[in-house]
């Protein structure tokens, strides 16, 4: 039997492993933006269990939402990658500190 | 307009700063005139005073109150009682002097100068006013706006650090008083001090209250430890600032004790009232020694302020002794009245010295008084002030420095011998100090020949220091009129001392 | 008849009227404007003051005792200025007005070429005001104004020379003393109003005798009797105003000022002040044998031990001032023995004798342009004969010799003291005793040293030198020696002020001068065999004096003394005269038949001389403990307790703890996008966790 | 089914929305010498929106599609200020695009977006509208960082704040969805009712730190405060203004909505929490500020330390709390704004002004841009009788009165701390002698210097007659 | 016979561990390409995990907006961005077991507190997607909610979208200075006459024209 706690799990995983590469990664902003899609779908995936499974539909209504939302940002995210790197010539996370302190 | 009389001396000086800005810097006399005409109008209102009061009635008198904030409860409360009558008579008596002092001293800036120092005496005045705590909570605050700028724009060479240290000083007392006030607002949901004198509070409520106002207060009378901050703001503060600072500022913690420490926490300032004539008795014997040994004239007097404050917390403090020790509410008027007529008399001794100082400043630009030597062989005139003051400085009877201090002394004998045995310790060690440094200033032979240079006072400086001259006069041979004003107010709060809120 | 108030008023405010006016308005009115008001003023004062005098004595008048204005009222404590005259203060103020007004006249002449002529006159007729005030005052606020009011002008006096770095060291030291005194002074009328309730001296003397079985609580366990602490707080006040050991050194010092002043204030009046007052405290004093018994101590050992400095003193004026200390020792002592008629009989004689010796000794001071070293001196007794005439009659009265003023006086204590059996009385009996042997010996050797003798001084005429005279008087009066250590260090670049060495004849001082000596001299002889009878023997103080029967050492006196003529010729034969003729035989053969032996005598002595020429060390120490160890202390507070702890560590050190704390936190802020993230995890993690430990 | 009574409750949202889709294609069509005419059209379309907002003030709370759209005394107020705030923004913007060629017509339109962002947010009666109003305020707000392309500072910023906003609105959404789960509902008012009927409520309290993380993060309270300063430091200052106050009041209405509307049971959990991020952030702000020598990342800290201010009234959990943090936040967006306005009309072209030493003897060169910054330096620092002041003395009383007397205290000793670093601003200006050369004046624009003076002197006037909108803050609350 | 229960679950339980392993893949691979990919493996495995939730239409629109939109935009950039590969790893390893440590208290937190066992009792029933009480498609149901309740967040994601075309073009679109455009309404209008003008000039080699500055940084 499927029950909720495997899918929470799940989700708890992968929003744990999203949240590890957030610092671990040090080089790319690429793999950070990913992680946020990681983090984004461990979400969707309780959103949808918890939906699924306490038969309420505004969870789903919910993860629709975040899927689109998530479209939009992650293009203004890339083109602010883009943007980055057509001023730094770089991504590598560990050179982007011009303002600290 | 006469119901209005308060808020007329208050917003009278601080509108009045407005055309004296847009005045410029471009028609600096035009600027001066204003202030001055400010100036002397708001001292001629407050005379007003003299009229309208009741001397007799020991109650607030020339009450307005509208409501400020409604849904808290906060009113624009203003009154006065006879000791309220004298501080506010001292600030625009003041008030005239600085701006006169600063005539053409202050060169940068002449209509930012006297906005300020306006605005400061509006300020001033509604700490004295105010009824609502929060009000004299606002005004006590704001006071250290302009008070910041006049130190800063106008100072010496080390003014950054001074006014800093005054403001951030000042600011850290006065906020643990917000908190302490706030506390109290939560109890009794108004701000009105009358009601907050009888609102009944637990001996542990009114410790915290008592040393939340008491570091408050403390640092602006100041007390010792923390009066560092004194020194070195009068040092760089330009002479008017300093005048200001010492002549009315630091009254206005004495004025705060008075309004909050004793009426609010009359419990716990009686179990600590040996704290603080503890710390008011070392301010007259350490702080009189290390006056003894300064270099700097300005840094002396405001040493020497420091240990005539003293007094003031001392007469203040006394009286719980006094009342709840011996049951002797006689002496404890006298200590108090004492510690009221040592503030005016301070507020003028320590006023004209300063203005000495500036005098001497103006023609040398140094405050060193190894500088100096033999002022008084080019400068008669300034030599009888400075000696005049000197001497009132060091509590000569005739001038205003002797009452308070005799009545103070002469009351704590009462309460104890031993307080009165240190406090008088300042017939000798103020007199060494101030005197010291009148020898090494005004007498002997010449030896900067820069000194040679220097020309008599002006009859704008005769003004100043004569008219300082005739206040200390006026008062230390005849204090009683001064004495009978307060003694109303003074006598009810001696009454309320007794007052247990347990 | 009432005495009316306006006169009373006018006593005391006329010699203010002629201050003010030559102070403010010197320049307008001129030397002459400024003399003439001033002693217009003094003048007034004083012949009102005669008229009281009259008026209470033998017109009838009443003790007068009203306020005139209130000073401060608040409750049952109030203080007034207002005034007391009865015979103790009518004496004074005659005292006082007569000799200030001499002392005024004497200035025209002695002042005439100062350029602080007008600022002169104004201090002297302030300090007559301040004088009055305190003499005539009925409360003891007020009598504490006249009092510090008359240290005031003492210190204004001192300095009056104000680019003499001695006299501005004078001064300083002379008010800081007296402020010493004022300290105990005012404690003990602090004591008064705590014990009396009143600062008035009717209320208060009346209700004296409650004072008896009260106590002060000192410590837990100590309790001190009342009376002895006020009389012993206010006895302090007396020490510093009358120059009783410890309390003594400003006084030689306070000879930097100029002679008038010196004759007016530190020899005649001001200093017998502390007399006066304790005089008048006699109902308080009568109560405490221990006070007494202290202010009888202290006052012999002035007498004596004073006297023996000015034996080796070389400066004329030292040497009337050293005199003066004794002197005052003896009016203390006889305080000490309840004698208060006496001391202040000796205190108005010593008024006179002391004035007339101080305005000699200003007389010869100008004869010698402002040489005061009697080293150089000598001789000079054909050149002024009228000062030298009448300093011998205030010499004669200084030693006690039977008839003159002083004998009457000084006699009446020295017995007095062998009557009283007042713990330390004996002590004090031999110290009057051979302090009158001492007196003797310096007045002497003054006198021969001035005006006997070979001239030690050469008279050299230039020209080129002597039209600056006048003019520079002050400035080579600061170089004056008024110490011989002093004397050696001295550079002077004015060839004519080499010690020894005149430009002028000595010549006798101008009328303005002798005048006043003369009628100094008169009451010198005569004011002694006068008052004798009812001053001391008599009832003549009335109720201004108060003596407990058991004390009345007077009284026992009294039933010996017939008149003044027997009691004279009775002197003769006692042992006091006895040791002033030995003193005058020693120093006769000494200074006038065989000079060398003083220098071999001294040499013999070198251990005591040493000590008396350091005055036992006591300004050294005074100077090394209080002036240099206050500074020292001064110092060590400020740069170790505020400059180091207080803002070194609580205020730049909490400031720059803060300041290192943002340091150290700002690198947190690191720039990198993984440790703010990590940031924001741990925030989440710390979150969770203190809710999964606290919350659950 | 929606009807058109809904419509006209949402009328201010869809007017902008309307006149947003206007002003882009306006500005598609405008010729670049046109574009000032879009500036005074913008300005004009948000006091019109104000109009609207006040105009269709609800006498009681009504709500719109399905619970979505919540409109209350609350949501008003908040919306007035935010709209006023944006108009100060755009008045004081105008020079300072105009000089750096940033003039374009995006940067409206984009605010304007992130405007109706922030009136969703505050209105939110759902958390999909909570969530959905935030992110499309903070995608404008994003895409507003990286508006001036060329600048390194500026694209840094933007991925910045890309990557950590992103993040928040991870955790947030975790939150709500374990929030979701334990009570069925995503609407906050059945939220409310079924959060104390939850049969998990640790699943409930969980979910409620991930949304404070959220929360933090958009008040920009410490620990997830580290976007702060770089944001504010390296965004165009037009943009850094906008950040820097209307987003504050949407902070505070999601605070609001999510913690009181929708949590209010859990307020013994979250008040603490609060009140540790509290003085972590009165910790960090007041003390990181103190060694900043760059005048918008000192604001920056600054205004962290002021969002601890605002949790300090927040922690009081009650209508007086509440009422006390509105308060703060409106006067912080009143003197953010007017802080970097006077940045902005310091700047010209090729001098940004962002450095303190950039006002040095500012007083000789333009005593009037001195005198108001030092109102508003005053002001932030909590000196009566300014502003600011009374933001404090209410979060103070809030805190006190539920019995956080200790954070009241914590939150007077950062004040003193914080009090120096307002005030060596002011010395910079007043005490210091001006740089040679380095001419630092007011911009001529006439609008700038008027509304920018207004703007500060509001600030003293509101100081003296705080209580009608003190009176308006708490009656939203109280009833 | 397999249990149809048993069956989900070790569906569940293959598509989880893809998932896992290819969300472990997208932070550790060091081609960013490869990356890319995983995540899109990581999207299609929950896709299948959502569809033995039920949830189709998300399933699908996850594949569709994800794999099919997102990650393509990935791709672009990846690609477009020249990222040098052997750089990318540096310091990985050192800061690993922090991350690991990391990530297992905050698991650990997260599933202590959730309380997961609790979770463990709650099975799936049976799907809920019902109009009045009425079984239906996945997608009716929720399209049935997505345009009444939820209308007005609806609208709201459509100005989302706008904001972020809005925004990407306002970011990335560059009307470079310099640039040569082909602008035909000119072209035609062209004259001859304006093109060419025949000039004397002396027998020099020409210079080149310099090229307009860029401000491109990438080649």
């Amino acid at each position: 039997m499927i029950t909720l706690s495997h899918f929470i799990v799940l989700g708890a995983v992968l929003f744990c492993i999203a949240l590890a590469s957030l610092f671990i990664n040090r080089k790319n902003v690429i793999v950070l933006l990913m992680s946020i899609e990681l983090m984004l779908l461990a979400v969707n995936i309780n959103f949808v269990a918890f939906s699924r499974f306490n038969n309420d539909v505004a969870g789903q209504v919910f993860v629709f939402f975040i899927l689109t939302v998530a479209a939009a940002e992650t293009a203004i995210g890339l083109a602010i990658l883009v943007l980055l790197f057509r001023n730094r010539s770089t991504i590598n996370v560990a050179e982007i500190d011009s303002m600290k302190g | 307009m006469f119901n209005h009389l308060l808020s007329l001396l208050i917003w009278l000086p601080i509108l009045g700063a407005i055309p004296v800005l847009l005045a410029g810097s471009g028609r600096p006399n035009a600027a001066r005139w204003i202030s001055l005409l400010v100036a002397i109008a708001t001292f001629v209102a407050s005379l007003g005073l003299l009229s309208q009061f009741n001397a007799a009635d020991s109650a607030k008198q020339l009450l307005e109150n509208h409501v400020w904030i409604a849904s808290l409860g906060v009113n624009y409360s203003l009154g006065v009682d006879g000791i309220s009558v004298a501080l506010i008579l001292l600030t625009t008596f003041v008030g005239i002097l600085v701006i006169v002092g600063a005539w053409e001293v202050i060169q940068t800036n002449p209509h930012q100068y006297m906005a300020a120092m306006l605005v400061l005496e509006g300020l001033m005045i509604g700490v004295f006013c105010a009824t609502d705590a929060l009000l004299f909570y606002v005004f006590f605050e704001a006071m250290l706006i302009p008070m910041f700028i006049l130190i800063g724009v106008w100072g010496g060479p080390r003014r950054v650090y001074a006014t800093l240290k005054f403001f951030i000083y000042t600011f850290f007392g006065s906020i643990f008083m917000l908190v302490g006030l706030i506390y109290l607002y939560l109890q009794a949901h108004t701000f009105d001090l009358a009601t907050l004198a009888s609102l009944p509070l637990s001996m542990k409520e009114q410790t915290w209250l008592f040393f939340a106002f008491l570091i408050a207060f403390a640092v602006k009378v100041p007390m010792v430890p923390v009066h560092t901050w004194l020194p070195d703001a009068h040092v760089e503060a330009p002479t008017g600032g300093s005048v200001v600072l010492a002549a009315v500022m630091l009254k206005i913690g004495g004025y705060g004790f008075l309004r909050f420490s004793l009426p609010i926490t009359p419990d716990a300032a009686d179990a600590y009232a040996w704290v603080v004539i503890g710390l008011s008795l070392v301010a007259v014997v350490y702080i009189g020694y290390i006056a003894l040994v300064q270099e700097d004239m300005k840094k002396l007097v405001a040493y020497s302020s420091v240990a005539h404050m003293g007094f003031v917390t001392l007469g203040i403090f006394i009286a719980f002794m006094l009342v709840r020790g011996t049951n002797n509410l006689d002496a404890a008027k006298l200590g108090m009245q004492g510690a009221m007529v040592q503030m005016i008399s301070h507020g003028f001794v320590s006023g004209a010295m300063f203005s000495c100082i500036g005098v001497m400043y103006d023609r040398l630009h140094t405050r060193q008084i190894k500088d100096y030597g033999g002022v008084i062989n080019v400068m008669p005139w300034f030599g009888f002030f400075y000696v005049l003051f000197a001497m009132a400085n060091s509590g000569l009877p005739g001038t205003s420095g002797f009452v308070g201090e005799f009545q103070v002394i002469l009351a704590s004998f009462q309460a104890n011998p031993w307080i009165a045995f240190f406090a008088a310790f300042t017939l000798i060690i103020g007199a060494a100090y101030t005197l010291y440094m009148v020898k090494r200033v005004l007498w002997g032979d010449i030896t900067n020949p820069h000194v040679a240079e220097m020309k008599d006072i002006n009859g704008r400086e005769w003004f100043v220091l004569g008219a300082f001259a005739a206040a200390v006069l006026a008062l230390g041979v005849w204090p009683q009129p001064l004495i009978h004003l307060m003694d109303a107010s003074v006598s009810q709060l001696v009454t309320q001392l007794g007052n247990h809120k347990i | 008849m009432e005495l009316s108030t306006s006169i009373l008023l006018t006593i005391a405010l006329a010699p203010l009227v002629g201050c003010v006016l030559a102070g403010f308005f010197g320049r307008f009115i001129g030397r002459a404007g400024a003399h003439t008001a001033t002693i217009l003023g003094v003048a007034v004062a004083c012949g009102l003051s005669f008229y009281v005098l009259y008026q209470i004595t033998a017109g009838g008048a009443p003790v007068y005792n009203q306020n005139i204005y209130t000073w401060f009222d608040i409750g049952h404590y109030s203080a007034h200025v207002g005034f007391m005259i009865d015979r103790l203060t009518a004496m004074m103020m005659v005292v006082v007005t007569f000799v200030s007004l001499l002392v005024h006249v004497y200035t025209i002449g002695y002042m005439a070429d100062d350029p602080g002529y007008q600022r002169f006159f104004s201090y002297i007729s302030l300090f007559t005001f301040s004088m009055l005030m305190l003499v005539m005052s009925n409360n003891f606020m007020q009598l504490f104004f006249g009092w510090e009011a008359v240290g005031l002008v003492s210190y204004l006096l001192i300095g009056f020379w104000y680019k003499r770095p001695t006299a501005i060291f004078a001064n300083l030291k002379a008010f800081l003393v007296n402020r010493v005194g004022d300290f105990g002074f005012l404690l003990g009328i602090a004591g008064v109003l705590y014990f009396l309730n009143t600062l008035d001296y009717a209320t208060a003397f009346a209700a004296a005798s409650t004072l008896v079985g009260k106590t002060l609580q000192i410590t837990q366990n100590t309790h001190w009797d009342a009376a002895t602490v006020i009389c012993i707080c206010l006895f302090v006040g007396a020490m510093g105003k009358s120059a009783q050991v410890p309390l003594h050194v400003w006084l030689p010092d306070s000879m930097e000022g100029p002679t008038p002043i010196s004759a007016l204030i530190h020899a005649a009046t001001m200093v017998t002040a502390g007399i006066f007052m304790v005089a008048r405290m006699s109902p308080i004093f009568e109560l405490s044998e221990t006070a007494l018994s202290f202010v009888m101590i202290i006052g012999a050992t002035g007498a004596l031990f004073t006297g023996l400095i000015g034996i080796v003193q070389n400066d004329i004026k030292r040497v009337v001032a050293y005199s003066t200390l004794s002197q005052l020792g003896y009016m203390t002592v006889a305080l000490g023995v309840s004698a208060y008629a006496g001391a202040v009989f000796h205190l108005m004689t010593h008024a006179f004798f002391k004035a007339l010796l101080f305005l000699g000794a200003g007389s010869v001071i100008i004869a010698m342009h402002h040489e005061q070293d009697m080293r150089y001196m000598g001789g000079l007794r054909k050149y002024m004969p009228i000062t030298w005439i009448t300093m011998w009659i205030g010499s004669l009265a200084l030693c006690g010799v039977p008839f003159f003023a002083g004998f009457y006086s000084k006699d009446a204590i020295i017995e007095a003291v062998g009557e009283s059996h007042r713990l330390g009385a004996s002590y004090a009996y031999f110290c009057v005793m051979a302090g009158a042997f001492v007196t003797a010996l310096y007045t002497f050797r003054q006198m021969y040293l001035t005006f006997h003798g070979k001239e030690r001084f050469v008279v050299v005429h230039d020209h080129g030198h002597g039209h600056g005279h006048g003019h520079d008087d002050y400035a080579h009066a600061g170089h004056d020696a008024h110490d011989e250590h002093h004397h050696v260090s001295h550079k002077d670049d004015h060839g004519h002020h080499e010690p020894g060495i005149m430009h002028d004849t000595p010549k006798e001082s101008p009328w303005v001068v002798t005048l006043p000596l003369i009628l100094l001299a008169i009451p010198s002889i005569i004011v002694g065999a006068l008052a004798v009878k009812p001053m001391l023997f008599g009832e003549w103080f009335g109720s201004a004096i108060h003596v407990n029967e058991a004390n009345n050492v007077l009284g026992e006196l009294g039933k010996e003394f017939h008149d003044w003529a027997s009691a004279g010729l009775h002197g003769f034969t006692q042992l006091p005269f006895f040791l002033v003729l030995a003193a005058f035989a020693i120093q006769t053969y000494i200074y006038l038949f065989n000079p060398s032996v003083a220098d071999r005598i001294k040499s013999a002595l070198k251990p005591i001389y040493n000590v008396l020429n350091h005055k036992y060390w006591f300004d050294a120490v005074y100077y090394i403990v209080f002036a240099r160890g206050g500074m020292a202390l001064g110092r060590v507070l400020w740069k170790g307790g505020d400059a180091a702890v207080i803002d070194g560590v609580l205020i730049n050190g909490s400031a720059s703890l803060v300041d290192r704390i943002a340091g150290g936190v700002r690198r947190l802020q690191s720039g990198y996008l993984y440790h703010y993230a990590f940031a924001m995890i741990l925030g989440l993690i710390l979150l969770l966790g203190g809710y999964w430990l606290v919350g659950q | 089914m929606p009807n058109l009574n809904d419509i006209l409750i949402l009328l201010p949202e869809f007017y902008l929305v309307a006149a947003a889709c206007l002003l882009l294609l306006l500005d598609a069509f405008m010729k670049p010498e046109q574009r000032p005419m879009l500036h005074w059209l913008s300005i004009a379309v948000l006091l019109v929106a104000i109009y609207l907002v006040v105009a269709g003030q609800p006498s009681q709370p009504v709500t719109a599609f399905s619970g979505m759209f919540i409109r209350d005394g609350v949501s008003e107020i908040l919306k007035v200020f935010a709209l006023l705030s944006t108009v100060l923004v755009f008045v004081y913007a105008k020079p300072y695009l105009q000089d750096r060629k940033l003039f374009v017509g995006e940067f409206y339109t984009l605010t304007i977006f992130a405007v109706i962002g922030i009136m969703l947010l505050v209105s939110a009666g759902n958390l999909i509208t909570v969530y959905l109003g935030l992110e499309l305020l903070t995608l404008s707000s994003y895409a507003l960082v990286a508006l001036n392309r060329d600048s390194r500072l500026s694209s840094e910023a933007a991925i910045k704040y890309f990557v950590l906003g992103a993040l928040a609105s991870g955790m947030l959404l975790y939150g709500m969805s374990m929030v979701y789960g334990a009570t069925q509902t995503l609407d906050l008012a059945h939220l409310h009712m079924a959060a104390t009927h939850t049969n998990m409520p640790h699943l409930l309290v969980f979910g409620l730190i991930f949304m404070i993380v959220g929360i933090g993060f958009k008040l920009g309270a410490a620990p997830f405060h580290m976007w702060i300063p770089d944001v504010y430091q390296g965004s165009p200052t037009a943009v850094t203004i906008f950040i820097g106050s209307a987003p504050k009041l949407a902070a505070f209405g999601m605070a609001y909505r999510l913690l009181a509307s929708g949590l209010g049971d859990l307020a013994n959990h979250w008040q603490l929490m609060l009140a540790c991020l509290a003085v972590l952030s009165l910790a960090i702000g007041n003390i990181v500020a103190l060694v900043q020598s760059n005048l918008k990342r000192l604001l920056a800290y600054s205004t962290i330390s002021h969002m601890g201010y605002l949790l300090v009234g927040l922690v009081n959990a009650g209508p007086e709390g509440y009422a006390a943090a509105l308060f703060y936040a409106i006067s912080y967006a009143l003197t953010g704004a007017a802080a970097f306005g006077i940045i902005l009309a310091l700047a010209r072209a090729g001098f940004e002004c962002e450095e303190i030493d950039d006002l040095k003897g500012l007083n000789q060169r333009s005593p009037w841009a001195a005198f108001l910054m030092m109102l508003v330096m005053f002001s932030l620092a909590g000196v009566p009788p300014l502003f600011g002041f009374f933001g404090k003395l209410l979060v103070f009383q809030a805190a006190i009165n539920a019995g956080f007397l200790w954070l009241a205290i914590v939150g007077a000793v950062f004040a003193i701390i914080g009090l120096y670093y307002y005030l060596r601003v002011v010395k910079v200006m007043y005490f210091d002698k001006p740089v040679e050369g380095a001419e630092v004046h007011l911009q001529k624009d006439a609008s700038v210097r008027l509304v920018l003076s207004l703007n500060v002197l509001a600030l003293l006037v509101l100081g003296i007659v705080w209580g009608p909108l003190f009176g308006w803050c708490r009656s939203v609350f109280v009833g | 016979m397999i249990d149809p229960n048993m069956f989900q679950l070790v569906c569940f339980y293959a598509f989880a561990a893809v998932t896992v392993v290819a969300a472990l893949g997208v932070i550790t691979l060091r081609n960013s390409v490869h990356a890319v990919l995983s995540l899109v493996l990581t999207f299609f495995s929950t896709a299948c995990i959502w569809l033995l939730a039920e949830a189709e239409f998300l399933a699908i629109a996850l594949i569709v907006v994800y794999v099919g939109a997102v990650m393509v935009l990935f791709l672009f950039v990846v690609m477009m961005l020249d990222i040098k590969q052997e750089q990318v790893r540096e310091g990985f390893i050192k800061y690993l077991p922090v991350g690991i440590i990391v990530a297992l208290v905050m698991l650990g937190e997260m599933l202590g507190l959730i309380g997961v066992r609790a979770m463990h009792e709650t099975v799936m029933g049976a799907n809920p997607a019902t109009l009045d009480g009425v079984p239906v498609s996945n997608t009716a149901w929720l399209g049935q909610a997505l345009y009444t309740q939820f209308l007005l967040p609806f609208e709201i994601a459509a100005l989302i979208l706008t904001v972020g075309v809005v925004a990407a073009v306002v970011l990335t679109l560059r009307q470079r200075s310099g640039v040569r455009h082909q602008q035909a309404s000119q072209q035609v209008r062209v004259n001859a006459r304006d093109r060419v003008r025949v000039v004397k000039m002396a027998a020099e080699v020409p210079v080149a024209p310099q090229p307009a500055p860029g401000k491109e940084t990438t080649p």
